[in-house]
């Protein structure tokens, strides 16, 4: 009712525009410096309106495509917020802006501020700081793989869950039971289970050497459809080709809960002397490393999902935390190139710190600048 | 009195939860039973879900509608990727399963890494900025959390023995990752008890109070 | 040719969102989202192989009468009432959304088993953390520590026990050296994510795809 | 000797006492007391600091299995809103069961507001797929993400809609969430659109989102129910009416204060096993347990 009223009464103020030029000159308009531009680094659906405000009244946002022609209500504002954008423009058309205000004499407008038109941008100012993290992660990945590619060699430190991988295989030979292998619950687009799979290959590789049986359930196709090819490389790259069954990677629903029931009913009924959890894990983990924990089975974990890792490390005798999972991935094949990654990761932690203890510093002697340097948006 | 329909539900529901619940006794045919359904009727569950909301909406629709129209025959494309993946069982073009993967893969890895970067790196860097000089006992507090990340942050450091300084200082890494966990796990167990008193108030109020009419 | 072009695709699609991410404009913005669905469609589609493989597992199982062959008829017949309530409005197009058995079946017994199954993680935490809360060593006693402080937060007696205490401690435990552990490991596996991604889309890390590098 | 049998009590025995222990407040509740923390005073005092007539976006990201955690929270919090005329456009990203959430706590505590407007007080604008994508484009135009309501009305007639278009007219949005979503609302829409972000969670996701609530990029996190009856006792003690709603028997079956005297007793059952635990185990001389 009110927005109905608002336009019919800027209509008419448009109509009797002489009148206008007096509201203004009788009462001082509650905004100043109004301006119109497009809103930079969008995608090109808006334009922006930005004024200076004394006090907070509501305004109509008048929008027209000619500075005097009829100018029609786009929408509401408060002038304390300072600022509008525009959404409902035409790419590229160019328009004038005013505010109107309801005063004790009628309505009055601001005087017309634009033409400003909405443009698709190429670029994302306020994105800077990423793009430049981007290229440095870029750059430490690719210098680094080509050092160790050159032959350096490089160091990297004993993780002690993937030392008891071997161990864990070797128990589960020796017992003549069954490894459980889940690779979370995530689907591919997950990074952890891209990592999940590069470590079940070197799993697949050992049980293929010693004649153990595995067995991989699944909760996402796509992830059942990549172990499976991950298993069968492994076999043949362990030159057992022939002892590779498809019945070692199995599907069972999509289900988390469902998922887990099914998997801890296994656990229950084959138990199994070594299970790894590794990948994206939700709720379910406790229920599986629980379960399997009574079972009697040796567990080794491995998750970046920081809300479940207090689980895993309570009942998993061996947990990988985090950063270690990717660079289990790594560490395992004991390839340079990927140890490489492993160190350009490193250099980024160094770089971070040293840029975290730089704006500590420059805190205390109350300069802000770098804490503004990393303002996101 | 209730509608039959609704207290067959309730029946249902009760007498699966019971099922369910008897699996802490220990494996057991009410148990197994439950479990079967479960894994079955799930996987329908997703079948109609995937087909409803995903291949309905975005593709039997639009395709339905206009075919060259809103560039709609575009979409052959992820479905011929689709299709791909099932190649693999046709060993003399099963590479093109890869494909598919590649494509997926591909895509989702650039997207979760600029997230991680712009959203995560970032910012929680940004964050650890914080005064240490100013503002009295939270001065103290703040360099408590500076002290963290960095010990952790050194923790995960893979590059360098954990000897000597390194050494002392992954390990006081390691003890506020313990801390971390302990913590985390203590007040998560406020949420695992209340989804068993869902289940519990399910049973008493629900179930049990109107069979003996109170 | 079967392995660079895989590669390629991954190189080039796994770019693009990266690309995207900085340029606002239209024309790359509109490929993204559109990218985005398509690959829903992708993912809908590999969910036949996994049913395939479920289905045929047990009626082998069925045909040889194998231990718990009669379980293996509860999830087919599970599978496929859900599938079929599930599918049946979008073949006859005589629903828009999902016929009322469907959201029936789902509500009285998927649901409640979901749930239940879900509660069973009030019991194992329980276990777990009686067996694990041990003061074996530091570590394990920070653990300790640390947890039942946060516990002792969490309800109202640890308050009347240490006259209102507790909450603040457990508060600060949560605020300071649990967020700066947890801010130590989200940068770290995001570091480790991302680096993680640029193997992948450099085609550095090949695994998933079966195929091992040269 | 018979310590050591103690030390590896059977999980039954514990599962036994848990059950017993959440059991008997259901049957009888108890009522005990609670005392409000800061990042859940956060929300309320956001709230509180909103006049008649803005406007928060409350999104319902679980479904079914995390509903005795989260519907109280939902419960409070829209009667916060609409006590305070408080403008709330309701909407889930959950793929899973959200808008059924949604659908049912708005219809409930909507039926204990007589002068309630759908349309201008508040408004159901149902489920939409795609999660991230879907969340960015509420940035341009709610309108255009969502065309219709939940029950496919057209929402162009709607005035809530044409006052708030987009993040920019939204004071605060709510998240309600299970998993990774209420994180996809700091990450996504308060880093890109600097909208201020609460969210509601199970208490599992809570320690993760304290790193979040450090950095500003959530205002408030409520964890699991005792987020939820904190947030009951703030309503308690500032109004009347909440007075009122929250002595009622057949709310306080629903309410969150009821669950913490569940959660209180088997919290104190499980230290006692610990502590029995570790009691036991220097008895036995530091029996190595796995």
């Amino acid at each position: 009712m009110r927005r109905i009223c608002l336009s019919m009464l800027a209509i008419m103020v448009i109509l009797v525009a002489p009148h206008l030029a007096y509201a203004q000159d009788s009462a001082p308009l509650p905004v100043a410096g109004l301006e119109a531009f497009d809103t930079p680094s969008d995608d090109g659906s808006s334009v922006t309106l930005r004024w200076e405000a004394e006090g907070n009244v509501p305004a109509d946002v008048m929008r027209s495509t000619s500075r005097s022609g009829e100018y029609e209500v786009v929408g509401e504002a408060e002038t304390a917020d300072g600022i509008y954008r525009d959404v409902t423009v035409e790419l590229g058309v160019e328009y004038f802006y005013a505010l109107a205000f309801m005063t004790g004499d009628g309505t009055v407008m601001t005087e017309a501020a634009g033409p400003a038109a909405a443009k698709s941008n190429w670029f994302r100012h306020g994105r800077k700081n990423t793009l430049v993290a981007t290229f440095v992660m870029f750059a430490l990945v690719v210098i680094y793989v080509t050092i160790a590619r050159r032959g350096k060699e490089l160091y990297v430190r004993k993780i002690a869950g993937l030392n008891a991988i071997d161990e864990a295989v070797g128990r589960a030979t020796e017992m003549g039971k069954k490894i459980f292998y889940i690779p979370g619950i995530m689907s591919l687009s997950e990074i952890q289970t891209i990592a999940s799979l590069s470590i079940l290959k070197y799993v697949a590789k050992m049980t293929a050497i010693y004649g153990t049986s595995i067995e991989v359930p699944n909760k996402d196709p796509l992830v059942f459809s990549a172990a499976r090819e991950t298993v069968k490389q492994a076999y043949m790259e362990a030159g057992k080709p022939d002892q590779f069954k498809e019945e070692m990677v199995t599907y069972l629903t999509y289900d988390q809960f469902a998922y887990a029931a099914s998997v801890t009913a296994k656990m229950v009924r084959e138990k199994p002397a070594t299970n790894f959890m590794i990948g994206s894990f939700f709720a379910e983990s406790l229920i599986l490393a629980e379960t399997g924990q009574a079972a009697g089975a040796i567990q080794i974990a491995g998750t970046a999902d920081v809300t479940q890792l207090p689980f895993f490390v309570t009942t998993c005798d061996y947990t990988l935390l985090g950063e270690e999972l990717y660079a289990a991935s790594a560490y395992l094949s004991r390839e340079p190139v990927l140890l490489g990654s492993i160190k350009a990761q490193d250099v980024a932690k160094a770089i971070l710190m040293i840029t975290m203890a730089t704006g500590i510093v420059f805190l205390a002697f109350k300069t802000d600048i770098i804490v503004r340097l990393l303002e996101t948006r | 009195m209730q509608p039959l329909g609704l207290s067959i539900g309730v029946w249902v529901n009760a007498l699966l939860t019971l099922c369910i619940l008897s699996f802490l006794y220990k494996d057991n045919p009410f148990f197994r039973f439950a479990e079967s359904l479960f894994a079955g009727m799930s996987l329908g569950y997703y079948i109609g879900i995937v087909t409803v909301q995903t291949l309905q909406p975005n593709l039997i629709r639009p395709l339905g509608e206009t075919f060259f129209g809103n560039h709609n025959y575009l979409l052959l494309i992820p479905m011929a990727l689709g299709i791909m993946l099932y190649f693999r069982y046709i060993p003399r073009i099963s590479w093109l399963s890869r494909i598919a993967l590649a494509v997926y893969i591909g895509y989702y890895v650039g997207v979760l890494m600029m997230q991680k970067i712009h959203g995560q790196v970032i910012p929680q860097t940004r964050d650890t900025i914080m005064p240490v000089t100013t503002g009295g006992i939270d001065a103290l507090w703040n360099l408590v959390v500076i002290i963290g990340v960095f010990s952790v942050l050194v923790y995960f450091y893979f590059s360098v023995e954990h000897k000597g300084v390194v050494g002392k200082v992954s390990r006081v890494g390691i003890w506020f990752l313990m801390i971390s966990f302990g913590a985390s796990f203590g007040y998560t167990i406020m949420a695992r008890i209340s989804l068993l008193m869902g289940r519990f108030s399910f049973l008493v109020n629900n179930w049990i109070r109107p069979m003996f009419g109170s | 040719m079967r392995r660079t072009i895989p590669l390629v695709l991954t190189f080039v699609v796994g770019m693009y969102p990266i690309f995207a991410f900085f340029v606002p404009h239209a024309s790359i913005s509109g490929v993204n989202q559109w990218l985005d669905r398509a690959l829903m469609i992708v993912a809908a589609f590999a969910l036949p192989l996994g049913v395939v493989n479920l289905v045929g597992m047990n009626l082998t199982k069925i045909k040889q009468k194998r231990e718990g062959w009669p379980y293996a008829i509860v999830l087919l017949a599970g599978l496929v009432v859900m599938a079929y309530f599930g599918v049946i409005g979008v073949i006859t197009r005589q629903h828009t959304g999902f016929h009322p058995t469907f959201q029936m079946l789902f509500d009285n017994m998927v649901s409640p088993l979901q749930a239940t199954m879900f509660s069973l993680l009030a019991f194992y935490v329980a276990s777990a953390a009686y067996r694990a809360f041990r003061a074996r060593n530091v570590e394990a006693t920070i653990l300790l520590v640390a947890a039942i402080i946060v516990m002792l937060g969490r309800i109202p007696f640890g308050d009347m026990l240490t006259g209102g205490r507790m909450t603040p401690l457990s508060e600060w435990i949560m605020n300071r050296p649990n967020a700066a552990a947890q801010r130590g490991i989200i940068i770290g596996a995001a570091l480790g994510a991302a680096s993680m991604s640029i193997r992948v889309i450099l085609g550095i890390e090949r695994t998933y795809l079966g195929k091992s590098r040269d | 000797m018979n310590l050591k049998k103690l030390l590896y009590i059977d999980r039954r025995i514990i599962y036994l006492v848990v059950a017993i222990g959440a059991l008997i407040p259901i049957i009888r509740p108890i009522g005990l007391p609670v005392e409000p923390t800061d990042p859940v005073i956060g929300l309320f005092d956001k709230l509180e600091s909103l006049s008649p007539g803005d406007a928060v976006i409350i999104s319902y990201d679980y479904g079914p299995s995390s509903e005795p955690e989260l519907n109280p929270m939902s419960s409070a919090i829209l009667r916060h809103c609409f006590h305070r005329e408080i403008k709330v456009l309701i909407m889930a990203v959950f793929p899973l069961g959200g808008v059924n959430m949604a659908i049912r706590e708005v219809e409930r505590i909507t039926s204990e507001f007589e002068d309630l407007e759908y349309g201008v007080d508040y408004v159901n604008l149902g489920y939409k797929d795609g999660g991230q994508a879907a969340m960015k484009a509420l940035a341009v135009s709610i309108r255009d993400v969502f065309p219709a309501d939940v029950d496919g009305n057209d929402i162009s007639a709607m005035p809530i809609i044409n006052e708030i278009r987009n993040y920019d007219d939204v004071e605060v949005v709510i998240s309600l969430a299970t998993g990774i979503i209420g994180e996809w609302w700091a990450d996504l829409v308060n880093a890109q659109f600097s909208v201020p972000v609460a969210v509601g969670c199970t208490a599992v996701s809570a320690p993760k989102y304290y790193a979040f609530l450090r950095s500003g990029q959530m205002i408030a996190v409520l964890g699991g129910l005792k987020g939820a009856s904190e947030y009951e006792e703030l309503l308690r003690r500032n109004f009347v009416w909440a007075r009122k709603v929250y002595s009622d028997p057949a709310e306080m079956k629903l309410a969150a204060t009821t669950g913490m005297d569940v959660q209180a007793i088997v919290h104190v059952i499980i230290i006692v096993f610990i502590i029995f635990g570790n009691i036991m185990y220097f008895a036995t001389g530091k029996e190595k347990g796995r």
